[in-house]
């Protein structure tokens, strides 16, 4: 028996509702975007004469950078679809009504959730071999698909995470009263719980597909042709001048900002809508 | 210890499992000493970015309009963009534009080394998303407990320090603690300036001996009990924390 | 030795069920015919949610027996869904499908359990929401429908899969005062039309007016049962007695 | 060979990120001395060119896989590599190893470093030596950006790395107080390669590396891209000229 | 003028008070003295919360003047520490800390805010939890008080800061029937030992019994007040008449 309590503060934590991101707009976004123009600008004090100012060295260069990190998102488009396939599955298999199924599902979760992603990024590229061998078929494993498959390992992880958490937080109820209707777990878990978990599981799932996204500079440390790679050798070839530094890897906050920033804010969005209507 | 040291050696001999930093002393203090770099930045990161946490949080709530901005404006900048970038900017921007220091070796070299440029970015970093979880608690603060509090004639600052923290804080814990553990994990990114943390130190002994294998699988587990021996400990400590009678 | 109407149509024999340590049931026998309508009453943590879950297989039973039109309910090679098409369930919580509408809610069972066709369940779910006099709401999804509302599209739902006998656990518990009637008269209706019904209830009033025979459970088994008025005016259990004073 | 000539391309291997062997022009295409060197094999052969851009730990695998047909990446020529890939003879190039580091810091002597950070390329095989042998403590990047910038910054003493490289480095107006100031170490060839078994093709190679010290393009391509020319690149022109 | 006992202890002159457009005080003026028990009733949504809450300074007012022992309350330069030094206030949802102890609930105020030594307060806490009658669950957390109990030990942490005069907010609505009689003992006492209190109540016969004064409030005015016996028995205005018959 529990005492009755006005005291929210002891009850789960409830997903606050205030407004998200107070008095931020799109013209705070701007003055995001002037202060990587003020970096150059800086950076152009200290430029000694005789060079081209750090800013027409970053406008040269901008339209590879873009291309590169077009490719970052292509990174993480893939390695989200993939991930979240497996994942999904894994989560699934986190509920199976096997023990045998639930456990090592769990231990494959917990072993690649709680291991870095840089980690799993190293892993991947080094102990994937260069190419299998399919019945015959040479198929080669380019570097960006082995940076695809090490940064789907923790999608994975955590997708099944959040499988398994959506899942859970329906009330026992639905599953049941699905039972005594004699629907099969299968019909229980297609039709009644997984429908329901979906918008329960889509802002998690867009948050994890924002952190994929800034997690795919991590295959520039392992030599992929993305974004952060193409400006460390664009830095080179400009022969290391440190005043590039700045405009460049700023430039480069900046599109990840001008990206991610919106899917943030779609992803609160959807969590006060569904917050509203459970 | 020292057989076991020569066991190891003796199993590269024997079957070519090569796992140096357990016979051979010079990558044996390497790892170690990335060991502690690694639990060091952690330890840091953790401190500062819980003060950041509730520095932000308490600036968030302020009167001013624009101390709110500038918070929301932090939080938004940290959060979307990627961390290994910040660190860059960091270390190679910021870093440079700070004055120098006269060092031992005679040289002009910056105020912070990669080790503080790398605690201080991470600690931005998870600051970040500790300032949003510290809100969340302290929006869950039923508005009823300030007014008690400031019935009693509390002061603003000690609501906030022995009422309103206090309460958020056990609320916010799953969370925290999530962010935490997530932290430790981000510190692999310091590799990437150079700070002799773990990876790091794997990384030049596979190097040295070509045996990326054993050392990859030897780091995941090394982050598998890392991070299971905090998420146990911040376990215990979220069921410590637990007030009697709630929940 | 096949079933027939004259035979139980749902049996206890002596049921023992325990969670861990905690022994909840503790050897209950009861018989139900076809067409009556029987409730079980008692003091919270008797029992009574317990004993009608193990009617459907919702938990399983350490020992004795539970016979369904004949069938042992426990029995691990039994069929459950062919049992619990027989046998349905309207919950305290409705537990209705909250992303499909009423009509929807009522129709899913039907349509993907038993394969019926489509329309010809359409039919027959559109006159089972008038039954419950939820005419207009078919479409209404549970979010946006009352408590007691809800309830009825429950017990729709439930009918829908023409089961032999309805279990209904305290259906009404957690509905506001004014929607109770609306869903009392809802199963007043089903049984005056001969269903079979197994009641957990604490709305004694009713109780007495819709039951042919009453159970009191306490600790896990019948103190003691009868028909309405001899169950009311001469119970002899002094437990049964106690618990009556202080609900009357 | 012959699938080269078939397909109409040569694919090349090089370096995108070491200037001013291989690195990036802002159009994103690879440009620099040993580009310019796979150029002149392409323009043999008759056939395009397309450049695969390669990094240390990968290079030898893109050959053996069979991704590229030619790889010239600054790799140096060294006996276990010569069991995994087919380097023809001879070198076509050589550098060895010393570091950059400011005029003000007066280094003379490797013992020099000793206790002082110094900056590195992750995955060199001098760092091991230089921080075992002369006791400096290795600050290791990624890449050649970073350390440079890591250098300037004053985050190390110095920079330990290919001579040839710092040569070049050296000499531009912004590194002006800068030097090299120690003994070349380690001093070794590079070697281009291609696959093992394809012995037409290294001997194809090999007369044009005799080609081109003999004609002096080496030596024209460095100053080309700026960089004085090397004692190897003289020693190897008069010995063939 | 410096105020002296035979003043009101708390005085409010034509207060008035809106929540933007809303107006919740039209004008209310009442005096009360040292000693004296007043009861403010009236229908809900009529101002008395609101009115409770501008004596302690927790909601601003737009007119008139509010003084404590002679202090204008409303004005900004006033030192609300001050004020609430010589206010205690206790709410409908008791509003303890949940993470302290009963004892440590009580001990708090005096020891952060008034700087007392820890020691003595921990001796007058201990009286204070006693004289609730709450001896034995120094040591219990909030959640594992019940709601009269926690009530209680709301009250004796408004004692602790030894007020001049306490406000009560409906202190027994939020309670189970079988604990609000110990909480009106509990004020009982108090009123007993000469505390000056201002009471919101629904509990008539309590108003009754410990009422010096009695005021009906409605809209945002005071229509009716007086002593208990009289205004009782000899309701002037009709909606005090309606509104005690609806009640009694
Ligand atoms: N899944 C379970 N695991 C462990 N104990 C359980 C479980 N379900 C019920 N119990 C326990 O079994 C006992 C009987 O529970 P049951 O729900 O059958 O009582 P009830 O008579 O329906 O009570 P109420 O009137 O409160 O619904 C209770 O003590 C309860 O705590
Ligand atoms: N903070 C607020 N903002 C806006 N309106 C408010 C606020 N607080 C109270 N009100 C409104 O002022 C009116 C008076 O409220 P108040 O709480 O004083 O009534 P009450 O007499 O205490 O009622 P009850 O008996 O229900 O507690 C109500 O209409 C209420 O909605
Ligand atoms: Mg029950
Ligand atoms: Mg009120």
């Amino acid at each position: 028996m529990k005492y009755e309590t006005d005291l929210p503060v002891m009850l789960p934590l409830k997903r606050h509702q205030s407004a998200p991101f107070p008095g931020l707009k799109s013209k705070h976004i701007l003055a995001v975007a002037l202060i990587a123009i003020i970096g150059p600008c800086v950076a152009f004090a200290q430029a000694p004469s005789g060079q081209e100012s750090p800013l027409t060295v970053l406008l040269n260069w901008a339209p590879l950078l873009l291309k590169g990190f077009i490719f970052n998102l292509i990174i993480s488009i893939s390695a989200m679809a993939f991930g979240t396939a497996i994942g999904a599955i894994l989560g699934l298999g986190q509920i199976s009504l096997i023990a045998a199924t639930r456990h090592s599902s769990w231990f494959v979760t917990q072993f690649f959730r709680n291991a870095p992603w840089l980690v799993l990024l190293f892993f991947a590229m080094f102990l994937l071999p260069f190419e299998i061998n399919v019945l015959g078929f040479k198929i080669p494993f380019p570097d960006w698909l082995k940076a695809i498959l090490g940064l789907s390992l923790p999608v994975m992880a955590n997708v099944s995470e959040i499988v398994r958490g959506a899942v859970r937080s329906l009330p026992s109820g639905q599953w049941e009263a699905a039972e005594s209707l004699a629907y099969t777990r299968m019909q229980t878990l297609w039709l009644i719980i997984l429908p329901q978990c979906v918008k329960r599981m889509l802002p998690p799932w867009m948050n994890l597909y924002s952190i994929l996204t800034m997690a795919t500079v991590l295959a520039s440390i392992v030599g992929v042709s993305e974004v952060m790679t193409l400006t460390g050798q664009a830095l080179a070839s400009e022969g290391g001048r440190p005043e590039l530094l700045a405009p460049f890897y700023g430039f480069v906050l900046l599109l990840f900002f001008i990206y991610c920033y919106p899917i943030a804010r779609f992803t609160v969005w959807l969590e006060k809508k569904y917050a509203v209507i459970n | 210890m020292e057989m076991v040291y020569e066991w190891f050696r003796t199993l590269y001999q024997e079957t070519g499992i090569n796992l140096p930093f357990l016979y051979d002393e010079y990558d044996r203090n390497r790892m170690i000493d990335g060991l502690f770099t690694t639990i060091k930045l952690s330890l840091v990161c953790l401190f500062f970015s819980i003060i950041i946490g509730v520095i932000g949080a308490w600036l968030q709530g302020s009167s001013f309009k624009w101390t709110r901005r500038f918070v929301s404006v932090y939080i938004q900048l940290f959060r979307n963009t990627p961390p290994l970038v910040q660190l860059y900017f960091f270390y190679f921007a910021i870093g440079t534009l700070l004055p120098r220091v006269e060092n031992d070796w005679g040289g002009q070299s910056p105020i912070f080394g990669s080790f503080a440029w790398a605690a201080i970015s991470l600690s931005f970093f998870a600051g970040a998303f500790n300032v949003e979880i510290f809100r969340s608690g302290i929006e869950a603060v039923p508005k009823s407990t300030v007014e008690a509090a400031e019935a009693l004639g509390f002061s603003k600052l000690q609501i906030y320090r022995d009422i309103t923290l206090p309460l958020a804080f056990r609320v916010v814990l799953p969370a925290l603690n999530n962010n935490l553990v997530n932290l430790v994990k981000t510190t692999t990114l310091a590799y990437a300036i150079a700070v002799p943390e773990m990876l790091y130190e794997a990384n030049q002994i596979w190097s040295d001996n070509v045996n990326v294998t054993e050392m990859m699988v030897f780091l995941l587990l090394a982050y598998f009990v890392l991070v299971g021996i905090l998420v146990s400990g911040m376990n215990r400590w979220e069921r410590a924390m637990k007030i009697p009678g709630y929940g | 030795m096949s079933w027939t109407t004259a035979d139980p149509m749902v049996s206890l024999k002596d049921v023992h069920k325990s969670f861990g340590e905690l022994k909840v049931l503790n050897g209950v026998s009861l018989d139900v015919m076809k067409g009556d309508v029987i409730c079980i009453i008692g003091p919270s943590g008797s029992g009574k949610s317990t004993l009608i879950r193990c009617i459907n297989a919702l938990n399983d039973i350490q020992q004795g027996s539970i016979l369904v039109e004949g069938q042992e309910v426990n029995d691990p090679k039994v069929d459950k869904l062919e049992l619990r098409k027989k046998v349905g369930m309207v919950f305290q919580q409705y537990n209705l499908f909250p992303h499909k509408t009423a009509l929807q809610n009522v129709m899913m069972a039907p349509v993907r359990v038993l394969k019926q066709d489509k329309v010809k369940v359409e039919e027959v779910a559109r006159a089972l929401i008038k039954k419950v006099r939820l005419e207009g709401k078919e479409n209404a999804y549970p979010g946006e429908l009352s408590g007691g509302q809800q309830q009825r599209v429950a017990i729709a739902r439930s009918l829908a899969m023409q089961p032999d006998v309805i279990l209904f656990d305290e259906v009404t518990a957690a509905l506001d005062p004014e929607t109770v009637g609306e869903v009392l008269q809802t199963i007043k209706d089903l049984a005056e039309d001969g269903m079979t019904c197994i009641l957990v209830t604490h709305e004694m009033a009713f109780a007495r007016e819709v039951a042919d025979h009453i159970y009191f459970t306490d600790r896990g088994v019948i103190v003691e049962h009868g028909p309405p008025e001899t169950f009311f005016q001469n119970a002899q259990d002094p437990r049964t007695k106690e618990f009556l004073s202080q609900i009357l | 060979l012959d699938t080269i000539k078939e397909r109409g391309t040569l694919i090349v291997g090089t370096k995108a990120d070491y200037k001013p062997y291989g690195f990036l022009d802002t159009s994103g295409a690879v440009i620099g001395i040993e580009p310019d060197l796979a150029k002149d094999v392409a323009d043999k052969l008759g056939v395009d060119i397309e450049f695969v851009p390669v990094v240390s730990s990968n290079r030898m695998q893109f050959l053996e896989q069979g991704k590229i047909d030619l790889m010239i990446a600054t790799m140096t020529d060294k006996p276990d590599r010569r069991e995994v890939v087919l380097i023809p003879d001879p070198n076509y190039y050589s550098s060895g190893t010393n570091v950059l580091a400011p005029k003000s810091l007066g280094l003379k002597e490797w013992e020099d470093l000793r206790g002082k950070p110094v900056c590195g390329i992750q995955g060199a095989f001098y760092n091991k030596a230089t921080s075992q042998t002369y006791g400096a403590e290795i600050v290791a990047f990624k890449g050649t950006a970073e350390a440079y910038s890591a250098l300037k910054g004053g985050n190390c003493a110095a920079f330990v790395y290919d001579d040839s490289a710092i040569v070049a480095k050296a000499a531009e107006p912004e590194w002006a107080d800068y030097e090299m100031p120690l003994q070349t170490i380690d001093d070794a060839p590079w070697g281009l390669a291609v696959a093992l078994g394809e012995e037409n093709f290294a001997q194809m190679m090999s007369d044009m590396i005799i080609e081109w010290h003999k004609t002096g393009r080496i030596l024209e391509l460095e100053t080309k891209w700026g960089v004085t020319n090397t004692p190897f690149a003289k020693a190897m022109h008069d010995k063939y000229k």
